[in-house]
């Protein structure tokens, strides 16, 4: 007897699946955003959901993210659980106020009379000249602040259960999906299923070293050590999957094993989610010490449009190998092998 | 026995007046840890409004919200533990004075980013719209938050989706000691802002009781048929200062001749004199024993413990 | 020789539509690294606008500006390079064609977040009023952008100030595919909202390049004068897609019935008729002249040195 | 012969005082806000500087914060020099888009043709029910975003030389005072100083552990510097001044010769200023390794009102201390004094 192939779907229908499952299932999930019910649907993540579900669960709103952040907030202390998607993460720069100063705080400083349960999809743009207002990975601006949570999948099975555990979750949820990630497929299974905070993923494994990496790069991540495995040298790729509340154990237990920890992000190092990700490992871990440690992520700059510049401004399969390497070797690191061989590799799992 | 309505709105404006000139003349003892934004001289509004609200119904507002508290029905032992930072403070003494709620009263938790209110306010709406039992929400702002932008945006998505929300704008003139005139290009055109929203709106420019109540039957009785949003401004005046307990006429920024007319035409002597004694008698003891059990109740209540910090950061 | 009104507007106008037209020809091609939002169809508010303003006048915009930036006299060598990421690019590889920018031709930069180049323009208006010579500054957005809660700050702010800012709206009916019905109660309220805040408007309803610029220089010479902003709101048809090189009237969205007043009345071919053969033909083989050599040099034009990365993130 | 005297101003005076010289020396300089006009004058800060420069370079505004960034940001690319007053630094959330998505990007994603020479002061405020919205210290969603310079003086000398070296640097700067040092004292220098980027400063010398603090926590770390002191453990306050850039330098050489790093941030650690220093510091120094590490800041939840629960949610000289005891004695941490003496040490250099 021969076990059933898996179904596989890609990041994007895995999305549009778990929001359609959580409509069907609770009729206080709604679905509301910029563009969400135009023909093209969020880039097929939101499609023919208004069809089937009508205007007043699935809505297109004015270009007002202010207010529209704030009537999801209202809403969800009401009792509804809104999901508000943006295209861009960027966009979340004009909602940071009801965000920050209203999401985050509700339940605490209204003595624990409400909750809001939200979750607020956004996507992170890259290539084509997307540049500098539509490429940010701003999700260490919301770690920062506690109340809220942060999730960031990596591959379509997390998509699914991560977007079911945020629409379950009574707290505002920052859900941040990757644009390059929408075509990518993995084994999804159908019916409900949740991914919730508490539990880091394990990649590859290896002893060598823990490359840890946030949202598309993991995917990154996964391919470096592809590289990084022909010349000899073992990492274990860690997705946290969850960033805020972040489970810091996992990584605590992988690098303490390797000796060297490699946090890839998606997103700016100053402040950001390597930065906690570093700290929080070397709190725990100081006495015994001697892990060696390094950062990636976006240059130090503004994201360039010109493909030529933008090449620089990414972690690459090759620059991580080559940081994870140098790690490993600092004296002497070796020769990688060309990054082609490698760069198809589409990350299946595992689960 | 049921009170009348001048019974009922004497009751609530005394009540609310009483409450914040006792929270006035307790402040300088430092037992109360909190800032203070009172709305003595400006409470008609509060009241008018709240007197058409039934159960089920919501207001909101901002940091100046004790009177939107105390006239949906909030506990007024609750709010004044609160103010004291007490553990059985309606937020458990991690909101003071800015940030009052009551959900069993209907009450939205009030917020001190100025504006930030009105379109969570607009999100209970769509709730009420949605649940579809005639529901409603009124959200009470200051002149000064119609000037930020989610003013705009959510009048136009309320006008839009047609939501049970009724805009109230308390206009005392000043942002902190700021008057409109240096705010506002035309000063009178908040109405005529809305109204270019598609959200239909009244003005009263004497401030008066009656004249709100009168505009808010109407306006909420539109909203209940949800024919969509609407939006109230009466102008009126705060007679403390921004923050704190106290007159400060003498300030230079504004003089009390301008504070004479509004006085003059205060609602609450006029609807004490409309009110035989002895309602009134009974309805005056009934409130300074309120208060009384209100300061005793937040007196005699235990702070916080400790460990409360660290609750409710999530659900 | 001066050449005439009319010339001076063809000549803007074709040159504005062949250049994208160029541009969505070359797009297939993948040279173009960058995403387009075309304006062909809906030039005129800008040609028109533009034919009013002097050196030292200021425009700023959205990113869809290739318009406005060629009608200012932005470098069409620069632009198609910046499109191309190259190092000649207007920004040097750094903004595509979404930020353009000429600070030589008072082309302030131009910002792919719906409407935040409101506000700043706005600034420019500051320190041009401060200044005191007269200068302006023309902000174009779209319907879409007047949705946003600083739209309407910026309008409140600029008429208290009187500064010399001319808002114009190019309203094209869309947000990307939704139609302005979807997004505000009253569709047809966006001059009322700005008349309302003290900004006197005027809104063409056929898009007509005479009377936009009819409107234009009344507006311009009152801002001139010193009276304070001024807005245009100019109906118009977009006849490509969103974003990108094509027609898609084949999507469901919207019907081609629905273009064919607007191609009819399209300005261009009016434009050209007025003109005798001679300068015409003329001015047609400028502007493919033009057109060639900016594609030239976007394509023989350098990729910007990698160190260039970390240029300029401060100054 | 004796020196004079040094002559001493507040906080709040030497803020005014480098205002008024800015604009005195250069009249492209403006000053605009909510409420800076008024008799108050942002607590003092700015009090007759419309008397003395008029309603044209010094203004209230309407209550639109987005808007009033935009205008700062455009200002200041025609060639002006604005100093934008906010009262709390909670308020700068309304702000984001326009500072991050146009003030730090402008000079990049525009080729370099403009630049963005603007000032935003804002005020951390603390007790007395100052609760959820009225007390963040938000300076590492700033320090996130290349473009953007952060400072934060924790003294009124600094404040002044700080304040003039912001309105003459050409980039945008997020200016963070706090309110309980608006009152306090230091020398001040007359005339035209600049406490420029690159510098971090020295407040007390010791070997035993370096402490780190940032804004209103320098003051709360010399006072615990004085606890344990007198426990017989020398601690070396480090002031950074200037959070982006960052001086790491000068942190790594105390750090390193200390072999301890406590860092105690007015904000969230969670991808705060600590997490950043301390990530940084590990970089530059985990091939040698074992420096312990620790790191304090608001507790991670929202900030209550009542005083009794706001009484745990900072750092306190106490806390401070006892943390950097176990640093140095892990084992057997050495009992403190009492924090009655040293509570009141007002930090008054050195310089
Ligand atoms: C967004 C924001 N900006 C500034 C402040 C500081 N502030 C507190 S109250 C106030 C004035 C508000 O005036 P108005 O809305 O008329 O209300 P009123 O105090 O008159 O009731 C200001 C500017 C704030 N709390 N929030
Ligand atoms: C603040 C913001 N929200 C959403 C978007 C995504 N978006 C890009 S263009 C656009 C529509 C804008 O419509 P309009 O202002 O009418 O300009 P048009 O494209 O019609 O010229 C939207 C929603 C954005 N870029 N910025
Ligand atoms: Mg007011
Ligand atoms: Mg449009």
């Amino acid at each position: 007897m021969s076990t059933p192939e898996p179904r596989v779907l890609r990041y994007v229908e895995a999305l549009r699946e778990a929001t359609d499952l959580a409509m069907a299932a609770d009729p206080s999930v709604f679905l509301f955003g910029l563009d969400v019910d135009d023909h093209l649907g969020i880039q097929g993540s939101t499609k023919g959901l208004q069809q089937k579900y009508g205007p007043d669960r699935v809505f297109t709103t004015p270009l007002s993210e202010d207010a529209m952040t704030g009537l999801a907030i209202g809403a969800a202390m009401a009792g509804l659980r809104p999901i508000h998607v943006h295209i861009r993460m960027d966009f979340l720069l004009l909602c940071m106020n009801q965000l920050v100063n209203i999401a985050a705080k509700a339940r605490y400083m209204w003595g624990g009379q409400v909750s809001v349960p939200l979750v607020v999809r956004s996507m992170i743009g890259k290539s084509w000249g997307q540049g500098a207002q539509h490429s940010q990975g701003l999700h260490a601006l919301f770690m920062h602040v506690p109340g809220l949570k942060v999730v960031a999948p990596a591959n379509a099975h997390d998509a699914k259960g991560c977007l079911l555990a945020a629409i379950a979750d009574d707290n505002p949820v920052i859900f941040m999906e990757h644009r390059l990630l929408y075509p990518t497929e993995t084994p999804v299974p159908e019916g409900a299923y949740a991914v919730p905070p508490g539990r880091a993923r394990l990649c590859t494994r290896g002893d060598d070293v823990t490359i840890v990496g946030v949202s598309n790069m993991v995917q990154e991540a996964v391919r470096a050590a592809a590289l990084l495995a022909e010349a000899g040298i073992a990492a274990e790729v860690v997705d946290p999957v969850w960033l805020r509340p972040l489970d810091v154990d996992t990584i605590v237990e992988s690098a303490s094993r390797t000796g060297r920890l490699l946090v890839v992000d998606n997103g700016w190092t100053t402040c950001g989610a390597s930065a906690e990700i570093v700290a929080a490992v070397v709190e725990r871990t100081s006495e015994t010490a001697g892990i060696r440690i390094r950062r990636l992520g976006f240059a130090d700059t503004t994201c360039p449009t010109s493909p030529w510049l933008e090449a620089d401004f990414y972690p690459t399969p090759r620059r991580i190998a080559e940081a994870a390497a140098t790690l490993v070797h600092p004296e002497r690191p070796p020769r990688l092998p060309e990054a082609t061989r490698s760069a198809s590799i589409q990350f299946r799992g595992p689960f | 026995m049921a009170s009348t309505l001048e019974e009922r709105l004497y009751r609530s404006m005394k009540r609310i007046r009483r409450f914040e000139e006792v929270t006035a003349e307790i402040y300088p003892s430092d037992r109360i840890k909190s800032p203070i934004h009172l709305a003595i001289g400006q409470e008609q509004a509060a009241v008018a409004v709240c007197d058409l609200l039934e159960e089920g119904d919501w207001v909101g507002g901002s940091y100046r919200s004790h009177a939107m508290y105390l006239a949906k029905g909030g506990s007024m032992a609750e709010i004044m533990a609160e103010m004291y930072g007490k553990a059985t403070g309606c937020c458990g003494g991690k909101g003071g004075s800015m940030h009052v709620i009551s959900t069993a009263a209907g009450v939205i938790g009030s917020s001190a980013v100025v504006a930030s209110q009105i379109p969570v306010a607009a999100g209970y709406a769509l709730a009420a719209r949605q649940a579809g039992r005639g529901r409603v929400v009124a959200v009470f702002l200051g002149d000064g938050a119609t000037e930020e932008g989610c003013f705009y945006e959510t009048l136009n998505f309320a006008a839009l989706r047609r939501l049970p929300l009724l805009f109230v704008v308390e206009n005392n003139g000043l942002a902190i000691h700021e008057p409109l005139a240096k705010r506002r290009a035309v000063p009178d055109g908040i109405c005529r802002v809305a109204e270019a929203l598609g959200v239909p709106s009244t003005r009263i420019a004497d401030g008066g009781l009656h004249a709100i109540r009168d505009a808010a039957e109407a306006a909420v009785s539109a909203l209940r048929a949800g024919t969509g949003p609407q939006l109230i401004e009466a102008l009126v005046h705060r007679r403390r200062q921004h923050v704190g307990p106290d007159e400060d006429y003498d300030q230079g920024y504004r003089s009390r001749a301008e504070a004479e007319p509004w006085i003059e035409s205060d609602p609450l002597p006029r609807l004490a004199a409309r009110l035989a004694a002895e309602p009134r008698r009974r309805i005056d003891a009934e409130i300074e024993a309120e208060i009384a059990a209100a300061v005793r109740f937040a007196e005699d209540s235990p702070p916080p413990a400790p460990e409360g910090l660290f609750a409710d950061v999530y659900a």
